[in-house]
């Protein structure tokens, strides 16, 4: 294990991870359902969070996967209310369709 | 440690005021300035001695480190006059308040003190950015005074006031952005400005950021619109700190961060900036001759009289600056004497038309002799306070340019003719149907109104130590800033 | 000049006390002044006397030829120019406050009388005292801007008291006109003083006529200095073209138009000439201004002071009259005969103005002669003076008035003959409207109603016995200074020479003219007098002619009765442009076009904010693939543009 | 070095399957099992990349605790069949594009601003739970405490707001 860091060049998790990220985009452009909306968002993160930890091991520097463990915090924390307000939505109009929610305009 | 007292004190009392209600609150707000006032002639004090002053009065921390903000107070000449003035003023504003009742009196006292702080504030920091806090601090209070307590129109006009004002700070702070980044010491500290100009190519245009948000807070023609319905829509209090203090923010800040820290901005300009200033004198003045609202008149006969000290200043030489600073202090004065007998007529009569007035010198004597000796003085009649600042401001002017100072002189002419002719319109003649009754003096009006009258003549027999605070710094700013 | 002089000087403390003591009663009648009642117009007129005692003491103590600077204080300072607190003592200021502080005094106790009955009687006395005040600190300043402090507090003064009946709004447009007038003059004087500064560096008599001296004769610098100064003494001297203010100032109460209107404050602007007489030597195009305009001012003055009716007004027009002439002596650098014309007018005008003020005390406020007539039956003293003074002003010998205006001719004809030929006629003129005024006055029968024919009474001793000092000073104050035909001692010029000596080194000497020609000269001037005097005699005293009521004046005796319609002509041309102006900026630039560009700016934001509210659509989508797009935009420019 | 990149190219190559099934699986339920094989790979990457700390929390958090959060609302809301309407095509078209794009500009992006990589490290040990720890509890400790709040806060807030409304 301790030699994958010499076998793959970061430069792959990058590609990873940006690959990822823009799959991430690409779902929240396509979709209407609210909840694979938030999924896609959790892709995103998680592609991001795949960065940070990358250039904190290639770097050796903890400060990183510190910053990850946050956005996990901050992650789950946000799905908790994200969802709550989902069902609280879906109580109220029968739909998580975002194209519907569009109350909020001038 | 004691210029952080200073500014300490009206934050302070502005704070505790707000526990209170009912008459202690004038009271408490009263006692608070004062305070302030016996403070301040012991920081006068201290001032003189100058290397206790070092020590004592400076006071540097960092507070951001990047970008580099530092809480940087100080005093010297210049600020202190100003500290000075408002801190004179101030227990006028706030006792010429005593026979009037107004709703929620311990907010809009609280208000008036916050205002106070802020203006302290805004004399006292040498750090740019620490500058434009107070400055911008400064037009909150205001904004809700004239907002609640004010008169007809008023959410009209304050709106207006307030973004016409926030327009100008804007470009002061891009200015101040600009600064920091293209000076190679990254900091806004005053002395390092100073000392560590930007390059010249570049100060053409930031004098123009810097002098649109000084002209709008001065004002001068032709940023000056907001000025004149301000200042009849708000409270007089209000006016009294707009008036008084406020426009000397801007006068100040010339002296203070335009002048020294761009002189080859400054050079490059001056043609235009005191062309501007004397235009404005002239038509300023020349309005004021036919206006017959009695505030609108002040208001006009006050961008007049900033005119004619943000020319001296920009002539650019040792009798301008001295005399600018000299006259802001008495316009300080006069003009807060003038709003104040505008508002005791109108609040007598509940008119301001200065055609359905007249007479009020047969019912009330005292106050026709103090309305006189304060007209007199905004008129610069020699040994009031305005005198020696006129005399100087137009040397300085006509120094640079003879026509100019015969230009810029015709408030001379015009400034009597608008004055004595509000004068004999309100004050003389035979009283009109309008007029039937007219109190004289209560005790707090006779009080403001006397302290005014004495200060006119103190200041215009004595002007030595004012010129002699001053002189250091106005010195300092007249070698740093002038470019040949 | 910035260390204190030690005053060692037996003259610092009567000096000190001059001006302070109207100071002092200024502020004892204003603030006790309505407790004191009557009392405190004793006491301004006892610190009055005080100070002409002072005066008196500086007169006979100072040496022959000497001069004294006394500094109190430095008032402030800027730069390298340090303008001191400090009084020059020399014989041109003492022979000025001994005709301030005298006829002042004198003037005082007439007051007494006259506003005995006046509400505002401790009010007057405390701006009179003012008056005073700064009319002393105007003569006594050892540089210009103390000058000016008195040139500027002595036209308050003068502003306060021309609108002392503030009741009237007619008055207080006059206090108003007179002091705006004379604010234009100051703004000429504060020019000069300028220039000065920048070419001096300093205010002071004696520093200013070294730096001229330097620059040398008919230097631009000077020229441009003293036209300034002289806009200034145009402007408290009432001459051509500022001149209107004087015959409205009559609005005020008599004894404010003999002090001031007559007798001190409208000969400050001769007496700043001749204090920088050395400027002015050096400038010999700004003298021949003075001069043209001196002799203009002269003439037109008493072409309109023929057809005026009002007792005061004529006086008025005689005071502005005067005054020319005395300009014209100094436009021909004959300063000392200036400065003496100054004193015996003072003496003479004061009488004039006090013996009209007795006449309209005993009318009962009626100032219109033609009203009047056969009074000198009932006021005898009055009369008495009256006519000493109408005769000492026409310039028979040897009343005083004959002698300083004599002198004046003298040089003039020396000088131009033009000009002698118009001052003269304009004497002649003189003699003939004031001859026309007591006829008028005191001869005849009286044309007004009963009533206020029972009315008409002496004054009282204080009103009289100030003039009775008047008329004797106006008989014997010639005597000073005797033309060369009768003695060799000028004595005025003698104790002035030292003031001018300067300016006659500088400017070239004139020939005596030769004791025959001024005998011829003398010869003609009275004969003329007498002439006028007679024709008045003969159309008002004989004829019984009086003046035409306003509305049945015809052709040119109504334009000149009407006063050439100057005050409507300088209506229209500044006035009303100026009002038109201010509603034009008003409404105009200021509404229209000035804050219609702010509104236009606020207008515009609106507008665009309201189209770009559209962009909101409340589709969560759209707002996605916008920031989408954006991001990819903005990385675009970010690498692809650089920067 | 051959297993390890081998190792690499799998978890990666399921990881990017993984994610496009989440966006194109027509079936809500579908997506959400397809994002915790995601998960689980991206919990692989850590591993190899000794951040172990972080996968073991990475596991337990997202696929234990928020993917269940999200099975259990799509299973509450009923949204288990295609109930989605589609997007009109040209949409569709336009987010492929604009999330291609994306990609193609990130990718210039970091080529263009590209610092010089890192040399790998022979052994990195930041991943491990002491170092972590220590970083953690020594220098991040009030972020620390405040994310608590954070949490209790969202928790809170996730309870008034699902909560049944008294009408």
């Amino acid at each position: 294990m301790e030699n994958t860091m010499q076998a793959v060049p970061q430069n792959w998790y990058l590609l990873l991870s940006t690959f990822m990220f823009c799959i991430g985009v690409m779902g929240v452009l396509l979709r209407r359902n609210a909840i694979i909306i938030l999924m896609c968002i959790e892709l995103m993160l998680n592609a991001v969070n795949l960065l940070l930890v990358s250039f904190s091991s290639y770097a050796g520097n903890a400060e990183g996967q510190v910053f990850v463990f946050f956005i996990m915090v901050v992650a789950a924390a946000e799905v908790a209310v994200g969802l709550a307000l989902l069902v609280s939505i879906y109580r109220n109009i029968a739909s998580t369709d975002i194209d519907i929610l569009s109350k909020m305009k001038w | 440690m004691l210029t952080l007292i200073l500014l300490l004190i009206p934050l302070i009392a502005s704070i505790l005021v707000l526990f209170l209600k009912g008459e202690s609150v004038k009271w408490f707000s009263f006692f608070a300035t004062i305070i302030q006032l016996i403070f301040t002639f012991y920081v006068y004090s201290v001032f003189q001695n100058k290397e206790a002053a070092k020590s004592l009065l400076a006071i540097n921390i960092e507070w951001i480190s990047s970008p580099k903000i530092n809480f940087n107070i100080a005093l010297d000449g210049m600020s202190l006059l100003m500290v000075f003035l408002s801190n004179l003023l101030m227990p006028l504003i706030v006792l010429a308040g005593f026979n009037r009742t107004q709703e929620r009196s311990h907010i809009f006292y609280s208000l008036v003190l916050l205002m106070h702080f802020a203006l302290i504030g805004v004399f006292v920091s040498f750090d740019g950015f620490l500058y434009y806090i107070f400055w911008e601090l400064a037009l909150i209070p205001i904004y809700f005074i004239s907002l609640n307590w004010g008169g007809v129109n008023r959410s009209t006009v304050t709106l207006k006031f307030f973004i016409y004002t926030l327009a100008g700070s804007l470009l002061m702070l891009f200015g101040f952005l600009f600064l920091y980044w293209n000076t190679n010491l990254h900091s806004l500290s005053w002395f390092d400005l100073t000392v560590n100009h930007i390059c010249s190519c570049k100060q053409g245009f930031l004098f123009w950021m810097f002098f649109i948000a000084y002209a709008i807070k001065i004002p001068l023609i032709p940023f000056h619109t907001w000025q004149p319905d301000t200042y009849s829509t708000a409270p007089t209090q209000g006016t009294m700190l707009l008036s008084g203090i406020m426009l000397k923010m801007g006068l100040y800040s010339l002296l203070r961060w335009l002048l020294p820290i761009i002189p080859n901005g400054v050079a490059e300009y001056t043609p235009i900036a005191i062309a501007l200033c004397v235009i404005g004198v002239v038509y300023a003045s020349v309005i004021a001759i036919m206006q017959t609202d009695i505030k609108k008149l002040f208001a006009y006969s006050s961008i007049a009289h900033v005119g004619l000290i943000a020319a001296g200043i920009f002539a650019l030489n040792m009798q301008g600056i001295q005399g600018g600073l000299v006259q802001m202090l008495a316009h300080g004065i006069n003009v807060v004497g003038v709003f104040y007998c505008a508002d005791i007529i109108i609040n007598r009569t509940g008119n301001s038309n200065i055609n359905s007035l007249g007479g009020i010198r047969l019912l009330a004597p005292r106050f026709a002799t103090y309305f006189i000796i304060i007209v007199l003085g905004s008129v610069a009649l020699p040994l009031t306070n305005s005198f020696i600042g006129e005399f100087m401001l137009l040397f300085g002017i006509f120094e640079y340019n003879s026509w100019a100072a015969i230009m810029a002189g015709l408030t001379i002419i015009l400034g009597a003719v608008y004055m004595l002719r509000m004068y004999q319109k309100v004050m003389l003649g035979d009283l009109n149907e309008n007029v039937t009754v007219f109190e004289d003096l209560k005790w707090n009006e006779e009080l403001v109104l006397a302290t005014i009258a004495i200060l006119i003549f103190v200041f215009g027999i004595f002007p030595k130590p004012i010129l002699e605070l001053v002189e250091p710094i106005a010195t300092e700013i007249f070698k740093i800033s002038f470019v040949k | 000049m910035t260390q204190t002089i030690i005053q060692t000087s037996n003259l610092y403390l009567p000096t000190i006390l001059i001006p302070l003591l109207p100071l002092l009663g200024f502020f004892i009648n204003a603030l006790f002044g309505k407790k004191l009642g009557h009392t405190s117009g004793w006491i301004a007129t006892a610190v009055l006397f005080g100070a002409f005692a002072c005066s008196l003491f500086l007169f006979l103590n100072l040496p022959a030829g000497g001069s004294e600077t006394i500094t109190i204080s430095n008032w402030f300072y800027f730069k390298n120019i340090f303008v001191p607190f400090a009084f020059l003592i020399d014989p041109l200021s003492i022979t000025m406050l001994l005709v301030i502080t005298g006829i002042g005094s004198l003037i005082h106790l007439y007051s007494l009388g006259y506003m005995h009955h006046d509400e505002g009687f401790s009010r007057f006395f405390s701006y009179l005292n003012l008056f005073i005040f700064f009319m002393l600190l105007l003569v006594m300043g050892n540089n210009y801007l103390i000058m000016f402090i008195g040139w500027e507090g002595v036209g308050l003064c003068s502003y306060l008291l021309i609108g002392f009946w503030f009741k009237n709004q007619a008055f207080n447009d006059a206090a108003k006109k007179a002091f705006i007038m004379n604010r234009i003059g100051d703004l000429g004087f504060i020019i000069g003083m300028f220039m000065m500064l920048f070419y001096f560096n300093s205010l002071n008599f004696d520093t200013v006529n070294i730096g001229a001296l330097k620059l040398g004769m008919g230097n631009m610098t000077i020229i441009y200095i003293t036209l300034f100064l002289f806009v200034g003494a145009m402007g408290k001297s009432a001459q051509l073209p500022l001149y209107t203010w004087l015959p409205d100032a009559m609005a005020g109460p008599t004894p404010v138009s003999a002090l001031i209107h007559a007798a001190t404050m409208v000969t400050a602007g001769i007496y700043m000439i001749a204090r920088s007489n050395v400027l002015f030597s050096l400038a010999p195009h700004t003298l021949d201004v003075i001069l043209i305009v001196g002799t203009a001012t002269s003439l037109f003055a008493a072409v309109v002071g023929l057809k005026q009716n009002d007792i005061k007004k004529v006086l008025a027009y005689s005071t502005v009259s005067q005054l020319g002439l005395m300009f014209a002596a100094l436009g021909m650098g004959a300063y000392e005969s200036g400065m003496f014309h100054v004193v015996t007018h003072a003496f003479f005008k004061a009488l004039l103005f006090l013996g009209a003020g007795s006449v309209i005390h005993a009318m009962g406020g009626e100032q219109d002669m033609r009203n009047m007539g056969g009074l000198g039956k009932y006021i005898k003293i009055t009369f008495a003076t009256f006519l000493i003074g109408t005769v000492a002003i026409s310039g028979i010998p040897p009343f005083a008035g004959f002698f300083s205006k004599d002198e004046i001719l003298a040089t003039a004809f020396e000088h131009n003959k033009v000009i002698w030929g118009l001052l003269s006629f304009s004497s002649m003129l003189t003699a003939f409207y004031m001859f026309r005024l007591v006829y008028l006055t005191f001869s005849s029968s009286f044309r007004g109603t009963d009533e206020v024919k029972h009315h008409i009474h002496e004054s009282p001793a204080t009103m009289t016995m100030p003039l009775i000092i008047l008329a004797t000073c106006s008989i014997i104050a010639g005597f000073i200074g005797l033309p060369t035909i009768l003695s060799h001692t000028h004595l005025f010029k003698n104790y002035l020479a030292s003031v001018f000596a300067q300016s006659k080194l500088i400017m070239p000497a004139g020939h005596e003219i030769s004791h025959s020609m001024e005998w011829i000269l003398v010869g003609t001037a009275v004969t003329l007098a007498l002439v006028s005097i007679a024709f008045a005699y003969q159309k008002y005293v004989m004829q019984k002619h009086v003046p035409a009521a306003d509305e049945k004046l015809k052709g040119i005796s109504k334009v000149v009765a009407n006063k050439f319609y100057v005050d409507e002509i300088y209506n229209t041309v500044f006035v009303k442009p100026i009002m038109l102006l201010s509603d034009l900026f008003l409404v105009v630039v200021d509404k229209l076009i000035v804050d219609l560009l702010v509104h236009a700016i606020a207008f515009i934001t609106n507008q665009i904010g309201r189209a770009l509210r559209l962009l909101q659509t409340g589709h969560v989508g759209f707002y996605m693939f916008a920031m989408v797009i954006s991001m990819i935009i903005l990385l675009a420019v970010q690498i692809f543009v650089v920067i | 070095m051959v297993i390890s990149q081998f190792i690499f190219y799998t978890l990666a190559a399921f990881t990017l399957l993984s994610s496009l099934f989440v966006v194109f699986s027509k079936n809500p339920i579908y997506s959400v099992l397809w994002l915790i094989v995601c998960f689980f790979t991206i919990a692989g990457h850590f591993v190899m990349l000794n951040a172990q700390f972080l996968a073991v929390v990475h596991i337990i958090v997202y696929s234990g605790a928020i993917m269940v959060l999200f099975l259990f609302t799509v299973m509450l809301l009923n949204l288990n069949k295609e109930t989605e309407p589609h997007k009109p095509t040209l949409l569709k078209f336009g987010a492929v594009i604009a999330g291609g794009a994306l990609f193609l500009i990130v990718i210039a992006a970091m080529r263009s601003g590209m610092p010089a990589p890192y040399t790998a490290p022979k052994m990195s040990e930041v991943g491990y739970v002491k170092n972590i720890g220590m970083k953690l509890y020594k220098d991040y400790t009030l972020p620390f405490e405040v994310a608590s709040i954070l949490f209790l806060s969202a928790m809170i807030g996730s309870v008034v707001l699902a909560k049944k409304e008294r009408s």
